[in-house]
């Protein structure tokens, strides 16, 4: 039987990076063949080339046993390729319909557009593959599971046969992943090929017939499901052994750092994100907050940090109460942040890496005295954190921009820890970053935590969560739903409750020490 | 990849030394790359105000019409004519200054030099209108209304000019200018306010506040600031001798200590900009507003002080005029220098000593200009084609590149652009 | 002149360089542009007709701003021209200063008059409203609906010379005839009111007021804004029922197209005025001092009919005749604000 | 998998503040009607509107002929009921439109008062009103194709004065309304096929790009202009479109004689109107020219062609700028003199955000410009003791007030502005 899609040595060259070498893989009808790598290894950049996003340096592509040349996504399109993108590819202001038609509208004479036709096909297909939406409803309004389920749908429409889904799982819970397995294999039942891209070791196992591990623009091996575990796979990704789990002292609490009273805080929109929110962090523990992206943890941090005005309730660090303060005063009582977008928030590309290392303290002595800066001063500091958190770069008067992306965070890193700290507040320190710059930042924050410096850590990974946490709070729809004891309780349950699902309604067991809401 | 990473880290760090030790020489080599692109645009740009001059000649239609010959010669001499007329207009005519200073004529000698230096005198209001666009750029504001922070400027300073007497030189003059900062300022103040508070797009703001600017001087020369006994011309009354900024010569030279003036607030720029808190809060805001929030910075009040302080200079620029040159106000203040400065910011990279080469630049373009326009008769507009294309060249190094075949330089080497979008940043 | 050094021996073109020095006259324009068809062209005139008349050479700079002045009229001191024609009442400061500062070069200035006299400066200025009573009284006489217009660029006063004029001419019908003609855009009580465009190029604004104030009842206009009014000119062909007066040159000259609307033109004789200055230089005549048109000395008067003549009936114009004689006698007196000697 | 759509509380939209600020705005402007209007006129004044205007015969309507001081106390009573209304219960969403209301109210008195005893011809103003916002809502339809594209356009005012400057030159030498139009089409397009590249392929900052255009038409029209147009009259003397009765339509009293007896570039005002805000919002191409202004990236990757589709709106943005710019010498005043765009068309594109980046908001905006100038021409007209200066400051004022979020914040296209980077 001949494939129903092969790629052969693709090539791709980036201005400095290789990002694909000589990749061959084939595809063969109705299964899952699963894309493993790390960050960077060129798993995007490959698709992109079969989506006709980016030409491929070298290479072919075969579809159904006939060479195609794909220069865009409408020759993908033609060729029965579609595509779910890593970065959802929605217009928030338009309908669904809209978003759904669009590059293949359904329109009556003269070019008129035909929403109802659209929207009845739409129906259909949510119909057919339980994927429940509203034609008519503005994106915008939509969760991000909604919207992924228009995304696929999107591909349904355009009757596409090869599907690609690029890391589609990062913004779902275990749960809602779940769904979406089934989803697949429905489609696959359905004569349906799908690629799938990913690095939770876990979902593969489940879901995958087949498993490439890509390294470095290299597909390094290929195995199934049935031969290999979670450290093999690691391994076979990284390259090395892994250490998957950290090994980490028992918690040494002290006094309350951050305390938080019935806090209410709202959104851009004007609309309660943050709903009556109680919670305590102690020096010397870490608290992870789990939760699926968009429940509020983003601005729960915000009104911590003093980036926006709470509507209720109250904040006090080491007993000053700081509800309505600015980031500068926050900043100032010892509170470091490090912000869940760190190209939008925490660093200025432009500016070379010794002016980022001074960002929020470059007004204190001794970098400044009065409104001068002491620049030789400044030129010292960069030079010391960049030997200190190993970053590299060329030198400290490199843009950040031209840096990677996980240097990048180690200069904000560098920049937070190394002032002397009572409260850090990590928002995904580690998105986007390859193993090696995780398990060094991992250290770090341990190594805080070790010195007594109370820790909040806001991460959508439950990995990330389970690793570093002492207790773990549970944010789902603004509110904090579950506190619990991070040695006591597994992963499972955790993925449950950030589901919004009580383990123990169901299980009845006797788990409900980790469960007592003092929050 | 680990592997190579420690290579990579080693190799590094010896980098890091070498930067540290060779550090000049790595920045020379930076200032070169940032100056090639710009002397390239300039080139070019002559080179197609050259094509436009051969193309509306009559003579060298007529030439062509004789024999391809007549018509080549006749292309050549306009271009020679208008561009030697165009140097002799800007750094004077070095027959003229030999022999005036052989004659040893005081009279003379001051005509033959004077070109020189009034290109210099044309230079002062681009480097305060230059620096109040750049200014802006570096905040992250588009200032389009640095034309009606000029006029307002004008005014102010004019009437601390005329109406406060007998006031000794040395405090006259410095508070007719700081009068002049403020008016600019006020009309800064407004748009950067509106933004700050209510994120109306400054660009359109700054446009509407050059009509209400235009209007008002307008009103004011006509009515409350008309010369008095003078019928009602839109003209205001001399300003005291003890407002006037000194000039250093006798006439024809107007050389005066605006130019220097000029200079030092460039530098005060630069030193704001560069080397104090303020400045680092100003670039930051500018670059990343949402970083500035999260290092604890006020965007809005940085928005503010930065609009104002751009109005401040811009109105800097309008009192120099009328303090040094005019000596009154009158409509016609301002030959476009709002606009021109944005096209001078960008060809300094918003950078304030960028800012002066740019303005000695179009300085010497638009004082030489008079001379070629004495001479051959092509519209002085010619200076305005000039800028746009030299501005299109340096906006737009790709271009330039493709021309001269030049690399592109890595990742960022490139100059960056200093300059808001649409609405600056929110 | 220094000749320029031989090192581009193609740019030596024969025509460039002409052996025998010519008289050379330069002009420095204000901020309107040498094509202001106002009195900056109207000056222009003046020395393009003494270029050809009597051989001298002219050459022309524009000012693009204020600190121009002073700065074109070093380039014409180093150029040595033998005559610097400057215009308008913006350039006064600047020619007085530079006139002050050489007094070995000889200077004529429209529209200004400097009191006391500069001996090396012939002021030109020019009694506008004598000529604009006579097209009021010529209006008023030839409206249809009662009411005529006015309107100018700015309000300075080379400027609403001609609207208070024109207005008391209207004015004075009325008080010969017992009518009740209107004047729109100007009142000879308020002299700080009255209709401006504020722009002397905006045409579009000259063509809006010419039909707004066709809109309100007026069928003559008399626009004083300079190109402004060929906006205007524009308007009142378009609604096909109307007629303009033009100012400074005779329109039907200047703008041909536009003849059949143009009922006369109030002449601003800065052409001949500059003219004479000229032809006074060249032979070693100049004095400095104060040239004024007049509509005894013909320096303003009214244009020819040309083909409107035949609306202009002969008791009409023998009345415009009696009203001439009336300004010269001085029976009859225009406003004092507007004196210009 | 219903599990995460997450039902968020909606805080309250009209804010009470709001209700309450506007209120008082509706009292005190009923409050100025009294004062400055009412108790400031004669008992026997008649103010007279008339209706038609002027040199038309056809859709004639009767004057309106009002008592001066009974009509001001009505619309005294009017605006106050609705000021105690909005007070007492308020308008919620209608508040924005019932400010309209006020506004033009209250404008209207005040016409009513400055005409107490004389006659306006408000027919004729309308009509002005009309033909004075041809060339700014020209200018702000060409920025909506642009900007709704993703291409910020500053240079319309450039396009625009280029094109009325090759419509002169090219319409007098060929004495030809199409070709003069067509020329001007041209110029524009190319001007915006310049913006195009350098904006799209060169990536370079719009508004940058946008001021080399502006820079350079200033430059160009006016070197051509001294260098030819001024020199050689036969160079500028093109022809102008006549005024165009429509059948029928021109005939409504009132209406007719203001929007259907008008020249062609009024007529393309409407067309274009209709055609751009049903081809946006209704058609494919609508749909598709926006998806690039929105999200490029997701065009893209649904096959649509960013580079092609931006050109493509850039350029159509360029022919209808070149039709404002026809406007000034083809369909105005028959002439070319330098910068005689005037700012139109920056004023366009504050008309454009003005109407919320829509055409019909574009329209509107643009409309009460025109009318701010009309009125203003008026008013010195009939001889108001307002500084005339005064009176053209009006329309920037109120836009500066209208972006402050009176009206509210606009929707401006997502991808405004930004370079698309294909890889
Ligand atoms: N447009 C581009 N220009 C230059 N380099 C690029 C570009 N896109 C990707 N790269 C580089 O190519 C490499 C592969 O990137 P790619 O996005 O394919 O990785 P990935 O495997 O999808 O990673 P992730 O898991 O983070 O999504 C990286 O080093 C990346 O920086
Ligand atoms: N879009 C892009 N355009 C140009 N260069 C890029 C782009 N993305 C990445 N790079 C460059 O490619 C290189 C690799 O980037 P990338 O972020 O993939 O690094 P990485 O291998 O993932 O490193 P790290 O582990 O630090 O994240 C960097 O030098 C970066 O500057
Ligand atoms: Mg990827
Ligand atoms: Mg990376």
């Amino acid at each position: 039987m001949t494939p129903v899609l092969e790629l052969k040595g693709i090539t791709k060259q980036f201005p400095g990076v290789l990002a694909n070498d000589h990749i061959d893989l084939t595809l063969n009808k109705g299964e899952i063949l699963v894309l493993l790598g790390e960050n960077g290894a060129g798993k995007t950049t490959l698709m992109n080339i079969l989506y006709g996003l980016y030409q491929p340096t070298e290479g072919e592509i075969w579809v159904e046993g006939k060479k195609i040349e794909v220069h865009s996504p409408t020759d993908a399109i033609n060729a029965g390729i579609g595509m779910v993108h890593q970065h959802f590819m929605l217009i928030p202001v338009f309908t669904v319909t809209e978003n759904v038609m669009l590059g293949d509208e359904s329109t009556k004479a003269g070019g008129f557009l035909d929403p109802e036709t659209a929207a009845q096909k739409i129906r259909h297909i949510s119909n057919q593959y339980n994927l429940a939406v509203e034609p008519s409803a503005y994106v915008k309004d939509l969760p991000v599971g909604v919207q992924q389920r228009v995304e696929i749908i999107k591909l349904l429409y355009r009757e596409a046969d090869i599907l690609i889904f690029d890391e589609p799982t990062a913004v779902l819970t275990p749960q809602e992943a779940d769904e979406l397995f089934v989803i697949m294999r429905e489609l696959v039942n359905q004569g349906k090929s799908i690629i799938f891209i990913t690095h939770k070791l876990r979902e593969i196992l489940d879901v995958s017939d087949r498993i490439m591990v890509v390294r470095r623009g290299k597909i390094v091996g290929e195995t199934t499901p049935q031969e290999a575990d979670q450290n093999k796979l690691a391994a076979m990704m990284v390259g090395r052994e892994v250490q998957l789990d950290l090994e980490k002292s028992p918690a040494q609490l002290g006094e309350t750092v951050l305390s938080v009273t019935d806090l209410t805080v709202t959104d851009d929109q004007k609309q309660i994100t943050v709903d009556n929110v109680s919670l305590t962090v102690q020096s010397g523990e870490i608290l992870g907050i789990a939760g699926v992206q968009g429940n509020g943890q983003t601005e729960l941090v915000e009104a911590i940090t003093g980036l926006r005005n709470p509507i209720d309730g109250k904040i006090e660090i080491l007993g000053n109460n700081i509800t309505h303060a600015t980031p500068r005063q926050v900043t100032e009582l010892g509170v470091a942040h490090v912000p869940e977008d760190r190209q939008r928030d925490g660093l200025v590309l432009s500016f070379p890496i010794y002016e980022n290392l001074v960002l929020n303290t470059y007004y204190q002595e001794p970098y400044a005295k009065g409104v001068n800066l002491y620049y030789d001063r400044i030129y010292k500091n960069a030079d010391q954190l960049i030997e200190d958190f190993d970053v590299r770069t060329p030198g400290a008067s490199t843009p950040v921009g031209s840096l990677s992306g996980g240097n990048q965070q180690k200069v904000i890193i560098a920049r937070e820890l190394s002032r002397p700290i009572k409260f850090l507040v990590a928002s995904q320190p580690t998105r986007g970053l390859d193993v090696g710059s995780i398990e060094y930042i991992h250290n770090r924050i341990v190594k805080k935590r070790d010195d007594g410096c109370a820790v909040m850590l806001v991460s959508p990974e439950l990995d990330e969560i389970m690793k570093l946490s002492d207790r773990i709070a549970v944010m789902y729809r603004g509110k904090i739903i579950a506190v619990l004891d991070a040695n006591k309780v597994t992963k499972e349950e955790v993925g449950l409750w950030m589901a919004g699902i009580n383990p123990n309604d169901s299980k009845n067991n006797n788990r409900e020490s980790a469960n007592n809401q003092k929050i | 990849m680990t592997q190579d990473n420690e290579n990579k880290h080693n190799f590094n760090k010896l980098n890091h030394v070498a930067e540290e030790v060779l550090a000049d020489s790595t920045k020379k080599k930076s200032i070169w790359q940032t100056m090639l692109i710009p002397a390239l645009a300039i080139l070019t740009g002559l080179i197609l105000g050259a094509v436009i001059i051969i193309s509306t000649s009559e003579e060298v239609y007529t030439g062509f019409q004789q024999s391809f010959g007549a018509g080549l010669s006749a292309s050549w001499s306009a271009v020679a004519n208008s561009y030697s007329s165009l140097f002799k207009g800007a750094f004077g005519d070095p027959a003229y200054i030999i022999e005036s200073l052989r004659s040893g004529d005081a009279l003379e000698i001051r005509r033959a030099l004077n070109p020189f230096l009034e290109s210099l005198v044309v230079a002062t209001p681009y480097i305060f209108a230059g620096l109040a666009v750049a200014l802006g750029f570096r905040a992250g504001l588009f200032n389009i209304g640095v034309e009606g922070q000029l006029f307002m400027g004008a005014i102010a300073a004019t009437y601390v000019g005329y109406s406060i007497k007998g006031l000794p030189g040395f405090i006259h003059m410095p508070l007719a200018l700081l009068a002049g900062a403020a008016g600019g300022a006020i009309w800064g103040f407004v748009p950067g306010w509106l933004k700050a508070k209510t994120g109306g797009h400054e660009v359109i703001n700054t446009i509407m506040m050059n009509w209400i600017a235009f209007r008002l001087t307008e009103w004011l020369l006509t009515g409350p600031m008309t010369r008095p006994n003078a019928g009602r011309i839109p003209v205001s009354p001399i300003i005291e001798k003890s407002a006037e900024i000194p000039q250093f010569f006798k006439a024809p030279i107007r050389f005066h200590l605006g130019f220097f003036i000029a200079l030092a607030v460039a530098y005060l720029i630069y030193w704001l900009l560069f080397k104090t808190t303020w400045g680092f809060n100003l670039r930051t805001v500018g670059a990343n507003p949402r970083a500035a929030k999260y290092a604890g910075m006020n965007i809005a009040r940085n928005t503010i002080m930065a609009m104002t302080i751009s109005g401040a200079l811009a109105g800097l620029a309008g009192a120099n005029q009328v303090l040094a040159i005019n000596r009154s106000m009158a409509i016609g203040l301002s030959s476009g220098y709002g606009f021109d400065s944005i096209a001078l910011a960008l060809l300094g990279n918003s950078h304030p000593f960028g800012v002066i080469l740019g303005a000695l630049f179009f300085g010497v373009l638009r004082n030489g200009a008079t001379k070629m326009m004495v001479t051959t008769a092509i519209p002085i507009d010619i200076i305005s084609i000039l800028q746009a294309l030299i501005l299109m060249f340096v906006a737009a190094p790709a271009i330039i590149r493709a021309i001269y075949r030049i690399r592109k330089p890595k990742a960022g080497d490139e100059a960056v652009v200093f300059a808001g979008s649409w609405g600056g940043n929110k | 002149q220094p000749a320029a050094p031989a090192e581009q021996p193609a740019a030596e073109q024969p025509a460039a360089e002409e052996p025998e020095m010519k008289f050379k006259v330069c002009q420095v324009t204000d901020t309107g542009g040498i094509d202001d068809k106002s009195f900056n062209a109207t000056a222009w005139k003046g020395a393009e007709d003494a270029v050809a008349e009597l051989g001298v050479e002219a050459k022309y700079l524009e000012s693009q701003e204020v600190a121009d002045y002073e700065k074109n009229l070093n380039a014409f001191i180093e150029e040595k021209c033998d005559l610097i024609i400057t215009v308008g009442f913006l350039l006064g400061d600047a020619t007085k200063a530079s006139a002050e500062a050489n007094p070995d070069f000889e200077y004529t200035i429209v529209d200004v008059s400097y009191d006391p006299v500069i001996p090396n400066v012939v002021g030109q200025v020019f009694q506008t409203d004598e000529a604009a009573f006579l097209a009021g009284y010529l209006a008023a006489a030839t409206t249809q609906t009662g009411k005529v217009g006015t309107f100018g660029g700015l309000p300075i006063p080379p400027v609403t010379i001609f609207m208070d004029g024109f207005a008391r001419g209207v004015m004075y019908y009325n008080e010969v005839k017992g009518t009740n003609v209107e004047v729109l855009g100007w009142d000879i009580n308020d002299p700080e009111g009255g209709l401006f465009t504020m722009s002397f190029d905006d045409q579009t604004k000259g063509k809006e007021f010419g039909i707004q104030l066709m809109d309100e009842g007026a069928d003559i206009i008399m626009p004083v804004a300079g190109p402004v009014g060929l906006g205007t000119a524009a308007a009142i062909t378009e609604r096909g029922s109307g007629y303009i007066i033009g100012v400074d040159a005779d329109w039907v000259l200047t703008n041909p197209d536009y003849a059949p609307i143009i009922l006369t033109s109030v002449l601003k004789k800065m052409d001949v005025t500059t003219f004479n200055v000229i032809k006074d230089a060249m032979e070693g005549n100049f004095t400095g001092g104060i040239t004024a048109g007049t509509i005894e000395n013909g320096g303003v008067d009214l244009a020819p009919f040309h083909e409107l003549d035949g609306m202009v009936s002969d008791e009409l114009k023998a009345e415009l005749e009696d009203v001439r004689a009336k300004l010269i006698d001085g029976t009859i007196t225009l406003s004092d604000a507007f004196k210009v000697q | 998998m219903a599990s995460t759509i997450i039902q968020r509380k909606k805080i309250e939209t009209v804010s009470p503040t709001r209700k309450l600020v506007m209120g008082i705005v509706f009292v005190v402007i009923s409050g100025l009607i009294l004062l400055f209007f009412a108790l400031n006129s004669e008992a026997e004044w008649i103010t007279t509107f008339v209706m038609n205007p002027g040199g038309l015969e056809r859709g004639l309507a009767g004057d309106w002929v009002l008592p001066t001081s009974l009509t001001l106390y009505v619309l005294v009573g009017l605006t106050l009921g609705m000021g105690i209304y909005q007070l007492l219960r308020g308008f919620g969403k209608q508040t924005n439109a019932i400010l309209g209301v006020v506004v033009a109210l209250f404008v209207f008195a005040f016409l009513t008062w400055a005409a107490g005893g004389k006659s306006l011809n408000l027919g004729g103003m309308l009509s002005s009103a009309v033909l004075l916002s041809v060339p700014i809502t020209l200018g702000a339809f060409s920025g909506v194709l642009c900007e709704r594209a993703g291409v910020v356009n500053i240079a319309i005012e450039g396009m625009m004065l280029m094109a009325s400057m090759v419509g002169a030159l090219v319409g007098s030498i060929t004495q030809s309304l199409i070709i003069g139009l067509l020329a001007s089409i041209a110029a524009s397009v190319l001007l915006a096929l310049v913006h195009a590249v350098l904006s799209i392929k060169y990536k370079i900052n719009q508004i940058i790009s946008g001021t080399v255009i502006n820079i350079f038409s200033a430059g160009m029209t006016s070197y051509i202009s001294a260098k030819f147009l001024q020199r050689y009259e036969y160079l500028n003397g093109p022809p102008i479109f006549p005024r165009f009765p429509i059948p029928l339509l021109a005939d409504i009293p009132i209406i007719g004689p203001i929007l259907f007896n008008q020249n062609i570039f009024v007529y393309a005002m409407f067309i274009l109107l209709i055609v751009l805000q049903v081809a946006l919002f209704r058609t494919r191409w609508g749909l598709r020219l926006r998806s690039v202004g929105e999200h490029p990236k997701a065009a893209d990757t649904l096959g649509i062609n960013v580079f092609r589709t931006r050109y493509m709106a850039v350029l159509l943005g360029g022919v209808v700028a070149g039709i404002g710019g026809a406007f000034f010498t083809l369909g105005s005043v028959g002439r070319f003199d330098e910068m005689m765009t005037a700012g139109k068309g920056y004023i366009g594109l504050a008309a454009m955000v003005f109407g919320n980046w829509t055409p019909i908001g574009s329209f509107g905006a643009g409309m009460l410009f025109g009318f701010a100038d009309s009125i203003a021409t008026k008013l010195s007209i009939l001889g108001t003791t307002i500084p005339p200066q005064f009176m053209s400051m009006a329309p920037y004022i109120t836009t500066m007030i209208v972006l402050a979020g009176i009206v509210g914040k606009g929707q401006m296209p997502a991808a405004d502005g930004e370079p698309y980077e294909k890889e």
